[in-house]
């Protein structure tokens, strides 16, 4: 079921630059949130936005009963999330969207790049309980771009690739070493970040017929089904990433990988 | 508890907040926020005869104070809604309104009479304004001719109270209301949205996939308003307003313009529990102001 | 220093930045704030033949991201114009260009005679599109004949460069351009505002003392865009793009939608400075995408 | 010279729930201002607002090189200006106007309801600097609406009602005894508050023969002369509140008194 609610920051922290976190505590005791689940956030005393905004769920504390988000400086609206202080509210819909499904055998793959690597702590969490082996692969343009690496070390190997090199091996994700191997083993690549990363990644595990999911971040206006706004073409027709996803197999969409 | 009810034609309603066409897609959507039951009424989403894949992404654009989209008319067709989605929605304790889209006469015809057979619906509306669509939709209610041959044609299928839901991407919109009302239509809602556009100047394209949406939101308000208000003073059968509304005071001024009804469209949006909040906050407005009935503000405005 | 200059037909701007009509008054109000010299041009206040109280207070009511304003062309007449004002800003370097208002044809023909003598003048701009007089105004605009009508008569009187300015209240505006430039307008400029309404709730009465005014700002600025979109493929001659510019981003937008030249309105109330600070931020975003000319702009919008 | 600049909130004080003062420095040195001109700040990062707000200048400190507002809170913008905190900046377009004028003999009476008494401070230094006797008279509906009544003590006495009769005599300025006296004895009337307060105001200057002079709240989209929405009818044809105002004689204006 999904709930709106109005919760309080009770946590802000700048990773750099463009990169920060943002930690809510809840007004009641939290549902299950699921790896992949999002929320929609409204930027109600922000000048110049109109619409929520989604943000995938980073990171879920029962003890504190509190969200994180991880969130990067695009727009209006996440600038505005980005100078909110400790004690304001902010009313959110949540938990939305799909989850990431388990993985077809024991060893997984996961592939981000910006804040794409937001859904994979909680994903993380939840493979390591069924006792899943994770490797993960973060990509970006520059070391400013790499972030949190030792939040995911728990879980797995982290590898990195950045496009000038500053930090792992030089290049985009795609031509990382360890997508160099051959077979290339894994029960399972989950990947999410921008749209073209996503699309070569799905077009590596195709060819080797590795099944991929990815989390898509479609704009949207309402996030819970009712506008119809923020569909993807699959190959049962429109699916509305925000109710049949965010998260989608690459075999389901008509993206040509 | 004030009198809050209104009647359209044969419609009636236990007040006169509805949703929007496309805004509440088939009401489910919203029950884990509100009880739907609180409305008095529902506008679907808009059905046309054969299942559509609508437009290509992307749909949408955040604009200021509004928003444009060109989801055109997604939906799986009249006969998925006869059999899958109404039964799943006929027992809420509102009134479930189809938007009957076409994109030829016989389209609309067909739709129509297919719902003439569905027992808990008592109205539809006929959208002659969705400017998302190349053929059909806005092209029959930007011209006199082509709304009334729309009208009078659906006006004969239709065994249930027909609102037809006008553009506002024309000249004179108390004239076109004239000429549906002259046609048959027993009600008219107004706004639907307008047609827009936005452009990416970083990447020097549209925004859109089809390059142009329709424009909706609190932006559209002050003309909304306006041609609710010229359309009053035109017509003699029951007007439902829309455009913007986004809360219980917008909803009031739509009364006061001479709206029987409103509809919440983009609203929903922001907050899905507000139409039932404007509900409330209706009732809140007359008994502040000792009014006993709803009625008393519909057309009420001192000019 | 990218090439900012562009022509509209004999008028030559040296950036396509303007002040729309309104907004900017004669240009004096804004010495205190920018250098006007740095601006493509100015539209000052329409003129009437007359003098003209305009319409009774209150003439403003905000709305989201937009305002109403009836102000209903309050001006001392075209005589206090050529013998007071333009003495005054003739020696500005930029652009002055009158906006010409009628309540007939006579009318406008004759504002327009008198104007033909200001040697520094070197167009004018055809009003037939302001909502806010109960004759003339957009009563030309809306309909095809009268505004056939009027640009035909203003264009034989005219020694200047013509454009004529839109209004957005119709249902096809790139029918409009066609039968204005078939009359003989050497450019078009639009929008002008969109007839809209607010309502006090409170006090169950219109804000506006003429119940309804136009619409400016950044809320119409989708519709706007897409109608300097519609008419820049209807017409060879020079589009002016007017409605809701608020910055350099907007201002570029409209030259992609097509717009050879733009108008800042309602913007230079909440910035006096914005016109000027346009004029930068279009140099700006060429130089940063290796444009060496505004003209790479116009128009190019990739559908 | 009208100026544009960025003030800095030095200062921000709740008088009572809904007034407040709020101090904003300068960047750099203040012009002269006089008693009746008012500036139009920018309320940049208020959601829902678009227009500026007028508001009268009620204090100037050449020292601390600032300027002070004394806001009621009526809308959306006055709302946003009271949650401001120090430090944040506002844009601002000041001075505008015309100015209250030097009365014709040695006494006057100021007559304010509500934050129409801000102009009052301002006016009543001028004054004292040239020898003049003044007299204040507020009213208000409550004692909750009489405010600041020490600022003016200063400068001459103050009298007071309420509608409630919570504070100073019971009723409205009209009929506070002061008033009553005959011949009633003073140079000039200045006054300003709700319209209906400064039209009885007047109705009695006239009576008696006292110039009176009114500073009026127009609503205003752009407070410098570029607009013509803020007119108000004179004998001489409509005139601009912000420009040819705010301070207008009572025999100017077509009021019915
Ligand atoms: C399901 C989902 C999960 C997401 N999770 C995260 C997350 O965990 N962390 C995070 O930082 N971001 C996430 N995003 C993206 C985030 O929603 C956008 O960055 C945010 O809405 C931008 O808002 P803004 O007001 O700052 O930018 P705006 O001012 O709205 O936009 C700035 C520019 O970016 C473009 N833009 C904005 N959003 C998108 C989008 N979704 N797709 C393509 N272009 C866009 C706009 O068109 C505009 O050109 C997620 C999106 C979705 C749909
Ligand atoms: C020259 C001048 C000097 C002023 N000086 C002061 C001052 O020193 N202190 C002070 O507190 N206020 C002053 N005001 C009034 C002040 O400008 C308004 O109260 C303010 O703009 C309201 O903004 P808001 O966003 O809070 O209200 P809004 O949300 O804009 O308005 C709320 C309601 O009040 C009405 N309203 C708003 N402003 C006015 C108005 N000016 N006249 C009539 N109705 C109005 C609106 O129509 C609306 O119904 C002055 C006004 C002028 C023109
Ligand atoms: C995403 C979206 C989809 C819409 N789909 C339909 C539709 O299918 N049929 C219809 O008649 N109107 C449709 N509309 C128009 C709305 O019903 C309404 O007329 C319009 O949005 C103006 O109201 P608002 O400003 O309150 O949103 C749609 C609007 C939006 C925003
Ligand atoms: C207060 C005001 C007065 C106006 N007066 C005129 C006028 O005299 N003649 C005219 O052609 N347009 C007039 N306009 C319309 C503007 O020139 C412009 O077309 C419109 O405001 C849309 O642009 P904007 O959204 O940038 O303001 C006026 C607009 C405003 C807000
Ligand atoms: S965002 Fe509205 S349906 Fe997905
Ligand atoms: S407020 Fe614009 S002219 Fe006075």
């Amino acid at each position: 079921m999904k709930r709106i609610e109005d919760f309080t920051v009770i946590g802000h922290h700048w990773l750099n630059y463009e990169n920060f976190l943002i930690e809510l505590e809840a007004p009641e005791e939290l549902p299950d949130i699921r790896a992949g689940n999002f929320a929609e956030v409204l930027l109600k005393n922000s000048p110049g936005t109109f619409l929520r905004r989604p943000f995938s769920i980073f990171e879920v504390d029962k003890e504190k009963n509190s969200l994180t988000f991880y969130i990067k400086v695009i727009g209006k609206g996440t600038r505005y999330l980005g100078k909110l202080r400790k004690g304001e509210k902010l009313n959110i819909i949540y938990p939305l969207g799909n989850a990431f499904s388990n993985p077809y055998h024991d060893k997984v793959l996961m592939v981000g790049g910006g804040s794409g690597i937001a859904p994979f702590v909680l994903l993380g969490r939840q493979l390591r309980e069924k006792g899943i082996r994770m490797t993960f692969l973060f990509g970006g343009r520059e070391k400013d771009n790499i972030l949190m690496t030792e939040r995911f070390e728990e879980f797995g190997k982290v590898f990195v690739t950045t496009e000038d090199g500053s930090v792992g091996e030089k290049g985009l994700v795609t031509q990382h070493s360890i997508l160099a191997k051959r077979p290339l083993e894994y029960g399972m690549i989950y990947t999410c970040g921008p749209d073209p990363m996503m699309k070569a990644i799905a077009h590596i595990a195709k060819q080797h017929q590795i099944p991929c999911e990815v989390s898509l971040e479609n704009t949207m206006a309402c996030g819970i089904g009712a506008c119809l706004c923020c569909i993807v073409e699959t190959n049962t027709g429109n699916k509305c990433v925000c109710t049949d996803g965010p998260v989608f197999n690459v075999n389901d969409l008509t993206w040509q990988t | 508890m004030a009198d809050l009810s209104v009647q359209i034609h044969d419609l009636h309603l236990k007040n006169p907040v509805t949703t929007a066409s496309g805004t509440f897609a088939y009401g489910e959507e919203f029950i884990d926020f509100i009880d739907v039951n609180k409305l008095g009424g529902i506008f679907v989403k808009g059905l046309t005869l054969e299942n559509r894949e609508g437009n290509p992404y992307p749909r949408m654009a955040e604009t200021s104070s509004g928003m444009l989209n060109s989801v055109g008319l997604q939906n799986k067709g009249i006969d998925h809604f006869v059999n899958v989605i109404y039964p799943r929605i006929k027992h809420f304790d509102t009134h479930i309104i189809p938007n009957v889209n076409g994109f030829t006469i016989e389209d609309y015809v067909k739709v129509t009479e297919k719902l003439n057979e569905l027992e808990d619906i008592k109205a539809i509306e006929l959208n002659i304004s969705c400017p998302n669509v190349k053929e059909g939709g806005m092209a029959f209610g930007i011209k006199r001719t082509s709304a009334v041959a729309a009208t009078t044609a659906v006006r004969k299928a239709c065994k249930k109270t027909l609102i037809v839901k006008l553009s506002p991407n024309v000249t004179d919109i108390a004239d076109m209301a004239r000429a549906v009302v002259d046609a048959g239509a027993d009600a008219v809602s107004l706004v639907n949205t307008f047609l827009g556009m936005a452009i990416d100047a970083g990447k020097r394209k549209p925004v859109l996939a089809t390059v142009t949406g329709g424009l909706s939101g609190p932006a559209i308000k002050p003309i909304a308003l306006r041609m609710v208000w010229e359309v009053y003073k035109a017509v003699s059968v029951p007007v439902i307003g829309i455009g913007g509304i986004m809360n219980a005071t917008d909803a009031i001024e739509f009364m006061l313009a001479g709206a029987t009804a409103i509809q919440v469209g983009t609203a929903n949006f922001i907050d899905p529990r507000v139409s039932v909040q404007i509900v409330d906050g209706i009732n809140d407005y007359l008994e502040k102001n000792n009014f006993t009935s709803v009625h008393q503000l519909i057309g009420a405005l001192e000019t």
